[in-house]
């Protein structure tokens, strides 16, 4: 069963890597953003995988920790970078911010 | 674990000429963590590698994190207000 | 299985090098902010595979929490021109020597690693033997508050010195409401709230004996500050003079340096606890560097002094 | 390994699909709006589903605990997070796609 | 039971300046009062121990009772206690003059952040272990990059360079303090003393600490972040940064290259130290030479005489008078750091009461109060190195073991560097000698004019008495 964690992990490792490419290409900023955020529920489901195999109680809390601070990226992201009535930087959606 | 070493020189050495190669402040800064980032993968390395996991290097690292956040945030604030009052982004 | 370990280790080395690659040289800024978030995101991944998953908990909590959230406020008060020239060589003048030297150090050194690979000596039995000594049971928190206190004492003081130098700069550059009146902000740091307290207390409480302590605690419970701050609580935090939280940020670094002191003049050495008191002097200093770490953070956070008043604004 | 173990494994296998359609969303669908769909799946119900199966497996009760936690927290991140973007990103004037 | 005083000495320094730092803090409209009180305690202390180790020896501390490699170690010698005076007397004599100065326009941090900086560099030059250095290095910058920048808008720029150059140097510190760890398991100074060997990762990790105390100490290819630093600052800080913050990084590789690295310090070695420290001496002094603004000028002389620390290697690898070259070079680094502090904080006292402190412009009658011209004198006599001022002494024993050795280069660039000095320093003398001197009009002038001289007189004491100075610096733990 712990085989299978462990090929999880790597897919979802792999799956990241896929990802990767929508920080490259954007458009906006919202976009590269969401990518950030996707990777982040990655790592937690990753962290959750390998606590289950190595029995480390510890990496849950880490794993917890992310859960919980991952709003604080996304409330800052709005608030003070990619603030809302900033209008026609993105009107064609392809001008980056 | 001379995966994780080479690793942790690798990512020292780009961090290092990122350092002097990048214009704009920010990424500079960027650069350093990075950098320090490396030095600790070094010594938690290091840590790993030794008979009966070592304790010592995690607290350094642990003390090394928190001076970095201090001088990151230090560094930043500065960039913003160079920026605010120099109008400029980028030193040679 | 065994085969699939090396293959995560260097799937996630690659990973690393190219978030690292593009967090210094990425032409567009924000692009390289967002991958140097997610590299600290993967670098908790590869502390977990170093078996340090003390070091990913800080990590964690300081990277998706304060750094982050500064890094961000600061881009968005930079001007907004894509930056193509990436990776400008200004290698001019005197910065040669330091640039190579290190270069052709390291390689020597690569080329030396294969004819003699480290053999780390570690202190990791010496902590064992006298970690019952220190009174607790986790054998990071007695190298950190017992065997290396000093470190951690100016630690501390690295964070306040971090602030009162932030402060020296100037008020807070960036707004601190919300961009957008939206009700569903408020609703969310209501309800993450008491989550924060939760996880801080909890985190303080694993440190004695498990990965955890007064660092993450504080690292968590500062960006819970971060948050209520962008949702539109007034922060308690001011600017003036009066009030007991010039106290509070320095309680940190004044329990310890009194700790630190006042056994000398009981016939211990500087730094020395009473073997009876060590453990409880110990989780005395976790809470005191935990409540301070929270405040500090917050403050370095706030980029600059705040207003004596804040503006009441209330819950939108 | 006990039907519940069983169970929890099977629950971990279904909630993984979901990252991997959320990936093949964040790269194809054409703009923010969908693309906000397709994580929030992910989130939601992967996480979700993942959290529950290991909870079942750990046969803990703290460690339950935690992983609802975990899940729940998640979900009140991604709920607001999805919704911050997408006003925000209306009123910047991001055009929806198809309009 | 009676405290130990060899144990209440040593952490009554480190102490005292943090705690003040936070009474400074917590109490903002006293901090000036906090100040005085702390710096006086602090000098006396620093004054006990520089008496204690001349009569009674050398010795350590265990911080915690953890013997390292363990825990943390300090040492208490000839060369620590001699910096830690000299940390005292620039920091205690800038610190008052700042209080002269009055409180108009100054930021109420201004008191933390300086004690910070003193309690950061009283743990420097304490700590024997290598991380516990590192963490002293940063603490020492933040507060410096703090204090540049208070220099106004136009410090903002000198204070970002300063503070990327420092983190870079710390960084790649650390980096071989890891390498040093990985090896032997160890951060003491003195375990490691023993232990390290020819072997290349040692080298390496040796190298890498040089690299980042090159930085730091703003040694010849990488001064370029210290002359705007330095002449951006505020005086009293320009002071206590070309007179101790910078010293802190020639001082650490005293102690390292003596000490623990001294398996590893080849004769090609020391002549690439020494190479760039001639190179830094005559190049800041052609520099100095050619600034318009009093205040880069000195601080353009910080990287000249700097320079002349650097000389000691290759004097002690000659083997030759090494004792007396080693000297020389300590002496030169307490002296210069009185005679620098003095010169910023008369350059201070003259652009106070004249406004500016263009050079073309200070010549001519009436120009400024008679003490500060006084205190510049007697800090460039002592600079330029002319008998019988303490700069002297250093630069003499510095030529007599460069004779001795029969190395005619070294002997060259020592007087070539001194000749520099005289004619850079007595540009700027030149002037008001042929006018007329006026008293210092007010009480806040002449007390910051009269600090200066007290500093000044400071960088005499080595040409009188160098019995007891050089009695308390033999008992320096890896002295040649």
């Amino acid at each position: 069963m712990f085989e299978i964690y462990v090929i999880a992990s790597l897919l979802l490792m792999v799956n990241i890597l896929v990802g990767l490419a929508r920080v490259l290409k954007g458009p906006t900023a919202a976009d590269r953003m969401l990518a950030a955020e996707m990777f982040a529920t990655s790592a937690v489901v990753i962290l959750l995988l390998l606590a289950t195999v190595s029995g480390e109680e510890s990496l849950v809390d880490v794993a917890l920790v992310f859960a919980l601070l991952s709003a604080v990226t996304v409330v800052t992201f709005v608030s003070r970078f990619w603030i809302a009535g900033d209008s026609g930087k993105d009107r064609r959606a392809g001008g980056d911010s | 674990m001379t995966f994780y070493l080479l690793l942790a020189t690798a990512l020292f050495l780009m961090a290092l000429y990122g350092v002097f190669a990048s214009r704009h402040l920010l990424r500079r800064i960027l650069a350093l963590n990075v950098m320090s980032t490396a030095v600790f993968l070094w010594l938690v390395t290091v840590a790993r590698a030794a008979p009966g996991l070592d304790p010592v290097p995690h607290a350094m690292v642990l003390t090394g994190i928190v001076v970095t956040v201090s001088t990151t945030a230090v560094a930043v604030v500065l960039v913003v207000r160079l920026r605010a009052s120099h109008r400029r982004h980028d030193l040679p | 299985m065994d085969a699939l370990v090396p293959l995560f280790d260097a799937l996630l080395g690659a990973l690393l090098l190219w978030l690292a690659w593009q967090s210094i040289f990425a032409a567009d800024l924000f692009r390289a902010v967002v991958s140097f978030m997610i590299f600290g995101l993967l670098m908790a991944l590869a502390w977990v595979r170093l078996e340090a998953p003390d070091i990913a908990l800080a990590e964690a909590a300081i990277g998706a929490g304060v750094t982050g959230a500064l890094l961000l406020s600061a881009l968005g008060r930079l001007p907004r021109e894509r930056y193509a020239e990436a990776a400008q060589h200004i290698l001019s003048h005197s910065y040669w020597l330091l640039f190579w030297a290190p270069v052709v150090l390291l390689a020597w050194f690569l080329w030396s690693l294969e004819a003699a690979p480290p053999s780390p000596p570690g202190l990791g039995e010496m902590v064992a033997i006298h970690q019952p000594a220190a009174g607790v049971d986790n054998p990071v928190t007695a190298v950190l508050l017992a065997f290396r206190a000093l470190d951690t004492l100016l630690e501390i003081g690295v964070l306040l010195l971090g602030s009162l130098a932030i402060w020296s700069l100037g008020p807070s550059p960036w707004s601190t409401g919300p961009a957008m009146p939206s009700p569903a902000l408020p609703a969310m740091a209501r309800a993450l709230f008491p989550a924060f307290v939760l996880v801080s207390v909890y985190l303080l409480w694993r440190g004695s004996h498990a990965p955890g302590g007064a660092f993450p605690a504080g690292a968590v419970m500062g960006a819970g500050g971060v948050l209520m701050l962008l949702a539109g609580a007034r922060p308690w935090l001011t600017g003036g003079e009066q009030g007991p939280w010039r106290w509070l940020l320095t309680l940190g670094l004044g329990t310890m340096l009194v700790v630190a002191s006042v056994t000398q003049f009981a016939g211990y050495v500087f730094f020395q606890y009473p073997s009876d008191w060590s453990g409880r002097l110990i989780t005395l200093l976790e809470l005191a560097a935990g409540l301070s770490i929270a405040l500090l953070l917050f403050a370095l956070y706030l980029g600059g002094q705040p207003p004596v008043r804040w503006r009441d604004r209330g819950w939108q | 390994m006990s039907l519940v173990e069983w169970l929890g494994l099977l629950m971990v296998l279904f909630g993984l699909p979901f990252f991997f359609l959320g990936t093949v969303g964040l790269l194809r669908f054409p703009d923010v709006y969908t693309r906000l769909h397709a994580l929030a799946k992910g989130d939601n119900v992967g996480l979700g589903l993942v959290c529950l199966g290991l909870g079942l497996q750990s046969g803990s009760l703290a460690m339950t605990l935690k992983l609802l936690l975990i899940w729940i927290l998640m979900l009140i991140a991604s709920a607001t997070g999805v919704g911050l973007i997408a006003r925000t990103a209306l009123s910047r004037g991001v055009r929806p796609w198809g309009l | 039971m009676i405290p130990d005083l060899f144990q209440i000495g040593p952490s009554l320094l480190f102490v005292a300046p943090l705690f003040a730092a936070i009474a400074a803090f917590v109490r903002p409209r006293a901090g000036a009062g906090i100040y005085l009180v702390s710096a006086g305690l602090i000098t006396v202390a620093s004054l006990a121990l520089v008496l204690m180790v001349g009569t009674l020896g050398a010795w350590r501390m265990d911080l915690g009772g953890w013997v390292p490699p363990l825990g943390i170690g300090w040492q208490v010698d000839g060369l620590s206690v001699a910096m830690l005076l000299l940390t005292a007397l620039v920091m205690g004599g800038a610190g008052v003059y700042r209080v002269a100065e009055g409180d108009a326009g100054h930021s109420p941090l201004f008191w933390p952040l300086w004690l910070f900086l003193w309690g950061g560099l009283n743990a420097l030059f304490l700590s024997a272990d290598l991380f516990n250095l590192y963490v002293t290095l940063e603490l020492v910058s933040l507060a410096a990059v703090a204090l540049i920048a208070m220099g106004g808008r136009t410090a903002l720029v000198p204070a970002w360079r300063y503070f990327i150059a420092t983190l870079l140097g710390s960084t790649v510190f650390l980096m071989g303090v890891a390498l040093l760890y990985g090896q032997h398991g160890s951060l003491d100074m003195r375990l490691l003393q023993g232990a390290l060997g020819p072997a290349a990762i040692e080298l390496l990790a040796s190298l890498l600490i040089t690299l980042g105390l090159l930085l730091k100490g703003a040694v010849f290819p990488l001064h370029f972040w210290l002359p705007a630093a330095h002449g951006r600052a505020p005086s009293a800080v320009s002071a206590a940064l070309s007179g101790v913050v910078v010293t802190a990084a020639f001082y650490l590789m005293v102690r390292l290259w003596f000490g623990p690295f001294s398996p590893m310090l080849t004769p090609a070695l020391a002549l690439a130290l020494g190479a760039m420290g001639a190179m830094g001496i005559l190049w800041g002094g052609v520099m100095a030479l050619l600034q318009r603004r009093l205040k880069m000028l000195i601080a353009y002389s910080t990287v000249s005489q700097l320079g002349y620390v650097l000389l000691v290697f290759p004097l002690v690898a000659s083997g030759i008078l090494a004792a007396q070259a080693w000297h020389g070079a300590v002496v030169l680094i307490l002296t210069h750091g009185f005679a620098k502090a003095a010169l910023f904080l008369s350059a201070g006292v003259l652009i106070r009461s004249l406004g500016h402190d263009r050079i073309d412009r200070l010549k001519g009658p009436g120009q400024g109060p008679a003490l500060a011209w006084l205190a510049f004198a007697l800090g460039a006599v002592s600079l330029v190195g002319l008998p019988p001022s303490g700069g002297f002494m250093a630069k003499w024993w510095l030529l007599q073991s460069a004779l001795a050795a029969g190395a005619w280069h070294w002997a060259l660039v020592i007087l070539a560097g001194s000749l520099l000095t005289a004619v850079y320093l007595f540009r700027v003398l030149g002037g008001p000698t042929a006018g007329a001197m006026t008293p210092s009009s007010d009480h806040s002038t002449r007390a910051m004019g009269f600090t200066a001289l007290i500093l000044a007189l400071a960088a005499w004491i080595p040409g009188f008495v160098p019995i007891p100075l050089t009695g308390a610096l033999a008992d320096t733990w890896g002295m040649p």
